[in-house]
């Protein structure tokens, strides 16, 4: 069977849902809410499982097909036909995109069912649902475009949703007075567009240098290049192909920072939480801040062209673009893990996880291992969502037991914090299964999802010798055990213990809407190995006992160019090893298990402490990570030296000075006081010698006038007849003489 | 001399709302007070008006590289003057957005002007005629007289029924204009006398003529131009006007007038003086570079939201002068649509900005916050036109600035460098327009006189949804709008020269 | 006595049109303006004719005949507009129609 | 072109009358001098061989148009506007001055002109020569003047027509 023709309608189902929650889910809601909720909530839940349906039955097609990629035409966009510049809409469906789409659409799907449950009484509840189905339009336009353009195009798009769903309760101010939520949207925007300016200038180098956008066209000629060995003809110069490849996928990396959030642009995520928790699940932990490393992997050609650049043409002369990707995503997996420690926001710690998370992703595409890189993706978005989505449950629980509570006396009472909650395991019991479940896998513990994802990112960078590996390797170790540590604190302090906080203690679990999903997504963690696992013995069999190990890695292997090439020998990638590495698995479960019990029984023995007892971890060197990094920097110094440079051109600069002094007193004065000077010399008997400029000078002049205007027709006549007179008489003497 | 030719079609568009400017005062001089039959008729005027340009538009063969439907007679034959008027690529979407936008201003004005009705809607009118002359004149004598009688009727408007300061921002917009045209009319004098004809399509056949002086030239011309643009440094007059001018005005000044200066730049500085334009190419693209950025770092800083988006504008039309001044041809076309888009998205934005004055009466931002409670359709309907402004991709602002900035990296005469400055730009336009944004929609509805704001009328329906089918159809379907200019750009670069 | 050439009628023309414009420039009874205006056209019709008799050629003549036409419209329109001044001012007095005055 | 002595008395009397037409106080006197002097004009032009200009000078000038300004006299009660000459004296001085200047100018022109211009032979001045001259030569000014004489009838007809109210005169 054969459905690729199915394709576009990946893209109009969510674009319904958006016209239908937009334009009337508003009045089903206000009509009557609790039917009006059900409408809109569940039509957009069905559109986008119906977008799930379309890209399983993608999956099929692509099986039946031999997994050969097809791109499917939509209708130009862009076409300049003098300047040979030509982008159509088209999707291409390959194995890499179809993964992509099913990991959207399906934890996409799962998250609206939580999210009617979430966002029950809601008064905007018809908007966010519209939102959340644009940004599943969007999402699937970024992974499912056929060129670079339009892969921006979702870029931008989801984006824009990230920002309307951040902001989407702008209303809301805190204590302080500050507009957190509205702040946080634009911050993630503006961040993001940081990362825009690469992409854009990556896209416009990529036309230029491969003469198209169009990703097979852009490898095919690159690799024509790479095989030439000649160098390019460039904006009217020479340029070694290998300097062109390193400065494109530079600027990739940079908008790859920007969206999923590394050093040094990771820090709109962690602000980015202020959105309703679906939101946090969905698009800041399982999709969008991912496709950074879809970039990368889509890209992955270029990649390791760049990586065998050599001498001058590496970036600054010292290191590659994909070392430099794996030495990124590794150092922000470290300093996000650290972090983790330092938080109280339920919400917080799993934001600076996901931070984290998303570095092991980079480091893991950094090193080649886009396969491993890939798996990991998978993975983290059904634990993290999981995760995300638990939080919701036990805020949700959280404010319950609050409003349950007849003395509204703490105001401050904050349902987000850590240190209010502890014992929730009595009171909701399936969020707290289904969220040990999560915290385990994303500990890394077997044979949970995260562990073989983990694992096989480790036993990659351990696997390869010299370079940045052995760096990358002891910064991912790291990074892993402060993962199981953080995760064991947060168990800890949330579900364990005695509650520490009357809200905590009338806490309730939330409803089926909310927690099926989360059962589900809880399956996912734990059985998601089994999509990579690796051999456990020596041979390399493909098949062994009907089940085919490794099934992503020859899954995804038809859409890596770079594979390809490496059996043609003509890149020469690091190798993952194929078959599990005892030491790294047994030596990273042995470090997970022990920090999760330090963690568990250790420095959190005590859980018992009033809600305002300081941390144990407060003194210690760890914790100074929260205030070291550069969300201080950006907020404290270049934000505020930014505004007092922008005040002091809009005001100083161009206003007083150019519009003001310039334009107003300069010109206008110089003017005037010629004028003035003209009328002084001209006019001796002047009233008063100086006279103020040409205005009064013209208004004495037009006074003098006025005395012969006396408005009598016959003066105006006498006049006239005047000028007659004196006419005829210079034409009778002129002629005459 | 080329032999005459009749096509009254052009001429019906240029004097088509002229003769309905004079009906208009020609019903107030009959007694005919009523302000609704004025509107009506100018409303009218002003749609046929648009019509005819839409029937030029299919008129109109694309794969013509020249001039077509060209009414073309002697007017001072002594001096080698003509009346010469004609359509190609460069000139047919500014004809297309010069009715557009009139059309959506004057009914924009319907509620807004109340005094001396019938003098304003003639003013439109006489405005509509000027604008619609300059984009068709191929006769330089001919475009001057197009490009100053503009200059009047605008002065107009914004002296009689404007803001406070209405009396200094008009004499201002005037002198200044004013002052930077009198360098292209010695220009232009110069040219004529010595070629002996004014008709562009002789004078740039034979440009050779004062091949020798042409750097003088080119600048007598290009300071007109880019007073009019504005580029950085000329804009001092711009926030003034802007600020002080009727919602109309602003709409029709940033929508049509500054795209004459745009306009002219490849009417008239590239093809006669290509030489010229290659070497000050460069500098001019640093010019709008340094306007890209200024503008919209000036635009951060303001308290006002009409004059935050004026000094968009100054950003905007940065692009266009570099996509300009790429001088290829993606460069060019870019320039071309996003003088279109910068037309719809400002224009838009104008009118948000002037609907949500009527109501308030005050355009400070601290004013304001949480309106997307109190109206969401506007807000949201805002939101596009903002994010249209900023260059998200799939809506109009995008195709234009990737174009340019495409251009610009691959023109001859810039380079990666400028584009890479000219980008920062996009991420400028982020952080002022949605500073903008959220504080005047976002954040809560805490102004007592916010909570009573009146919805949006169907009206204002009307007119921002016609704004928003061309700000998503250009964003998703350009092709239609490159291919109308695509021959014309083509033999332009080629004439231009370089390798 | 000689007999008289065009050079008689020429001065005679130049009294008449003369004593006509002093009656423009002087009244301010607008009719009297008005007749001092025929006053001179008549003028210049009589030195037309004279100098059609004088070349010999009729197109003087047919000059004159135009100008009479034009007269007669012109002293019905500027009649209808004295009467209407006089409708709304009470009075032909020019003197006091100044609104132009500056 | 005529013998002196009636040119000299033809002369007396039509400036003679222009002179009374101007000096009179009362508008109906004026007015009588006027047809006085047109008179007068189309002896002259009797004189100089031009009989049909005399008849339609007669017809339209001292009839039509001067029973036109009579009539308007009548309506509006304008003769008893006495007095009415120019309140500033300067003016009346200036005037005459340029009067006088630009009659001095012709006579000085002529004198210095000095020939003694000799006329040509008498042709015929018929109704059907002028009519023919007219219609070879004047077709188009002839079909304007029509056109003005229209127009004039009808922007009579608007001035004068009293607007909706009836405010009469």
């Amino acid at each position: 069977m054969n459905a690729f023709g199915l394709a576009p309608l990946l893209l109009i189902f969510p674009v319904i849902g958006v016209l239908f929650n937009g334009l009337v889910g508003r009045k089903f809601v206000e009509a009557d809410r609790e039917i009006g909720e059900k409408w809109t909530g569940w039509f957009g839940t069905i559109m986008a499982f119906s977008a799930f349906a379309v890209a399983v039955s993608l999956f099929f097609s692509l099986q039946a097909n031999g997994h050969h990629a097809e791109v499917v035409h939509l209708f130009d966009w862009i076409n300049i036909p003098s300047a040979g510049f030509h982008v159509p809409w088209a999707m291409r469906i390959d194995t890499l995109s179809v993964t992509m789409m099913l990991v959207v659409t399906g934890v996409g799907s799962l998250i609206h069912i939580y999210a009617i449950g979430y966002m029950h009484g809601d008064k905007d509840f018809s908007r966010f649902f519209a939102y959340l189905n644009l940004f599943l339009f969007f999402m699937l336009i970024l992974v499912s475009g056929s060129s670079y353009l339009m892969l921006f195009v979702g870029w931008e798009g989801v984006g824009l949703c990230s920002f309307l769903l951040i902001g989407f309760w702008f209303s809301f101010v805190d204590k302080n007075g500050v507009w957190k939520n509205a702040n946080a949207a634009r911050k993630a925007f503006v961040v993001n567009r940081i990362g825009d300016f690469g992409i854009v200038l990556a896209v416009i180098l990529t036309f230029w240098a491969f003469g198209s956008l169009e990703f097979d066209v852009v490898f095919e000629t690159a690799l024509e290049m790479f095989k030439s060995k000649e160098p390019l003809l460039l904006f009217g110069q020479e340029v070694a192909f290998g300097s062109v490849v390193t400065a494109i996928t530079a600027l990739f990396l940079l908008g790859a920072t920007g969206k999923s959030a590394q050093i040094p642009l990771y820090v709109w995520l962690p602000d980015a939480m202020a959105g309703p928790t679906p939101v946090s699940a969905l698009i800041h932990a399982a999709t969008m801040v991912t496709s950074g490393i879809y970039l990368i992997v889509r890209s992955n050609t270029l990649f390791e062209m760049a990586r065998l650049s050599v001498g001058s043409e590496l970036l600054f002369g010292v290191i590659s673009t994909p070392d430099l990707v794996a030495l990124v995503g590794a150092s922000t997996a470290l300093l996000a893990g650290l972090i983790a420690f330092t938080q109280f926001d339920i919400k917080g710690v799993l934001a600076y996880s996901t931070v984290s998370q998303l570095g092991f992703m980079i480091a893991a595409v950094g090193m080649g291992a886009y396969v491993a890189g890939m798996f990991h993706l998978m993975m983290h978005a059904f634990f993290k969502a999981l995760l995300f989505m638990s939080a919701g449950s036990v805020i949700h629980g959280m404010e319950h037991g609050h409003h349950h509570l007849h003395d509204h006396d703490d105001d401050d009472f904050d349902p987000q914090d850590m240190r209010t909650m502890g014992g929730l395991r009595n009171r909701m019991n399936i969020t707290s299964v289904v969220y040990i479940i999560g915290a385990l896998a994303l500990a890394g513990i077997v044979p949970l999802a995260g562990f073989w994802s983990k694992d096989e990112i480790l036993a990659h960078a351990s696997a390869n010798d010299g370079g940045i590996f052995t760096a990358v390797y002891v910064m991912l170790v790291i990074a892993a055990i402060s993962t199981a540590f953080y995760m064991g604190r947060q168990l800890k302090m949330v579900f364990f213990g005695e509650p520490r906080h009357a809200a905590a203690a009338h806490a309730e679990e939330s409803s089926n809407l909310m927690t099926y999903p989360l059962i589900a997504l809880a399956a996912l963690a734990i059985v998601g190995g089994l999509a990579n696992l690796p051999h456990f013995a020596a041979e390399h069999g493909a098949e062994a006992g009907g089940f085919s190990y490794l099934a992503l890695e020859h899954w995804l292997e038809h859409s890596l160019h770079a594979f390809e090439l490496t059996e043609e020998h003509v890149l020469h990638m690091p190798h993952t090893p194929i078959q599990i590495q005892w030491s790294v698995a047994i030596i990273s479960t042995i470090l997970a298990v022990g920090s999760i019990s330090l963690a568990f029984f250790v420095i959190y023995k005590d859980t018992s402490k009033a809600n305002s007892a300081p941390d144990p971890l407060q003194k210690t060197p760890i914790w100074w990570t929260s205030v070291l990094p550069l969300n201080t920097l950006y907020m404290d110094y270049f934000i505020p030296a930014f505004n007092r440079m922008a005040k002091w051109v809009a005001i100083s600069l161009d206003w007083v000075f150019w519009h003001d002094f310039v334009h107003n007193r300069l010109v206008r004065d110089m003017f005037v006081t010629f004028a003035a000077f003209t009328s002084s010399v001209l006019d001796q008997k002047g009233v008063d010698g100086i006279v103020n400029g040409v205005a009064s000078t013209t208004r004495r002049l037009s006074g003098f006038l006025r005395q012969t205007e006396s408005g009598y027709v016959r003066s105006y006549a006498l006049s006239i007849f005047m000028g007659a007179v004196l006419l005829v008489i210079y034409f009778m003497f002129a002629t005459a003489g | 001399m080329e032999s005459n030719q009749f096509n009254v079609i052009l001429t019906l568009l240029v004097f088509f709302p002229l003769i309905g400017a004079l009906l208009i005062l020609f019903l107030k001089q009959m007694g005919h007070e009523s302000d609704e039959l004025v509107k009506r008729v100018a409303t009218a005027v002003s749609a046929i008006a648009l019509g005819i340009a839409v029937i030029v538009l299919f008129m109109f063969d694309k794969n013509i590289p020249g001039l077509q439907l060209v009414d073309k007679g002697d007017w001072i034959p002594l001096w080698g003057i003509s009346y010469y008027l004609g359509v190609d690529g460069l000139s047919i979407l500014m004809l297309l957005l010069t009715g557009f936008i009139s059309l959506l201003a004057i009914i924009s004005s319907w509620k807004t002007i109340t005094e001396q009705v019938p003098q304003y809607y003639a003013f439109m009118l006489l405005l509509q005629a000027g604008m619609t002359g300059v984009f068709l004149a191929q006769d330089l004598f001919l475009f001057y007289v197009f490009w100053e009688f503009t200059l009047i009727p605008m002065y107009f408007l914004i002296g009689i029924w404007g803001g406070q300061q209405r009396v200094y921002a008009s004499i201002k917009f005037f002198l200044y204009t004013m002052a930077g045209s009198l360098l292209m009319l010695l220009g232009i004098l110069y040219i004529g006398t010595t070629a002996d004809t004014f008709s562009l399509t002789a004078l740039i056949a034979g440009r050779e003529a004062f091949a020798d002086v042409q750097n003088w030239l080119f600048l007598g011309f290009a300071i007109a131009f880019a007073i009019k643009v504005p580029v950085f440094p000329f804009h001092s007059w711009l926030p003034d006007a802007h600020t002080q001018a009727p919602t109309a005005g602003s709409i029709v000044l940033a929508g049509v007038l500054l795209k004459m200066g745009t306009y002219g730049f490849l009417r008239f500085n590239i093809p006669l003086f290509p030489q010229a334009a290659i070497k000050y190419a460069p500098m001019i693209a640093v010019l709008a570079i340094i306007g890209i950025i200024y503008g919209a770092i000036v635009s951060f800083a303001q308290t006002d939201m009409k004059k935050l988006v004026a000094y968009s504008s100054i950003s905007h039309l940065g692009f266009v002068m570099l996509g300009i001044f790429s001088l290829n041809e993606a460069g060019i076309e870019g320039a071309i649509l996003q003088g279109v888009n910068h037309g719809l998205s400002t224009g838009a934005l104008f009118f948000a900005v002037g609907l949500i004055y009527e109501r308030r009466h005050t355009r400070e931002m601290k004013e304001f916050g949480g309106i997307w409670r109190a109206m969401p359709l506007y807000s949201v309907l805002t939101l596009i036109v903002v994010l249209s402004s900023m260059g998200l991709p799939g809506l109009n602002g995008f195709v234009g600035e990737f174009t340019i900035l495409l251009g610009s990296m691959g023109s001859p005469v810039l380079g990666p460098v400028f584009t890479a400055f000219a980008t920062t730009g996009v991420i400028l336009a982020a952080v002022y327009l949605l500073w903008m944004f959220q504080r005047v929609f976002m954040g809560p509805l805490d102004n007592p006189k916010n909570m009573i704001l009146e919805k949006i009328s169907k009206r204002e329906l009307f007119i921002m949804l016609a704004f928003l089918i061309f700000i998503f159809w250009i964003g998703i379907a350009p092709s239609g709008y490159f291919g109308l200019m695509d021959s014309t750009v083509a033999s332009l670069v080629q004439s231009i020269g370089l390798p | 006595m000689s007999e008289i050439t065009i050079n008689s009628y020429v001065i005679l023309s130049t009294i008449l049109f003369v004593i006509g414009a002093l009656g423009v420039l002087l009244r301010r009874n607008a009719i009297i303006v008005f007749m001092s205006i025929e006053m001179m056209l008549n003028a210049a019709n009589l030195l037309f004719v004279a100098f059609s008799r004088h070349l010999g050629n009729l197109d003087g003549q047919v000059l004159v005949f135009f100008v009479i036409t034009v007269a007669a419209a012109e002293v019905a329109v500027g009649l209808a507009l004295i009467v209407a001044i006089f409708r709304t001012k009470k009075s032909i007095d020019i003197d006091t129609l100044n609104l132009m005055k500056g | 072109m005529g013998n002196s002595f009636v040119f000299m008395l033809l002369a007396v009397i039509a400036v003679g009358s222009a002179i009374g037409m101007l000096v009179s106080r009362d508008a109906v006197h004026s007015a009588l001098f006027l047809v006085l002097n047109f008179i007068t004009i189309a002896v002259f032009y009797v004189v100089l061989n031009a009989p049909f200009l005399a008849m339609v000078q007669v017809t339209v000038y001292a009839g039509a148009i001067m029973v036109l300004f009579m009539f308007v006299i009548m309506l509006l009660g304008a003769e008893r506007l006495r007095g009415m000459w120019g309140d500033r004296p300067s003016e009346l001085v200036f005037a005459a001055f340029l009067g006088f200047l630009l009659v001095v100018t012709f006579l000085i022109a002529l004198v210095m002109e000095g020939k003694t211009a000799v006329s040509a032979n008498m042709i015929d001045s018929s109704p059907v020569a002028l009519g023919l001259r007219l219609f070879e030569g004047y077709v188009f000014p002839f079909e304007v003047v029509g056109i003005l004489l229209l127009s004039a009838m009808v922007g009579v007809v608007i001035l004068t027509i009293s607007n909706k109210r009836g405010k009469n005169v």
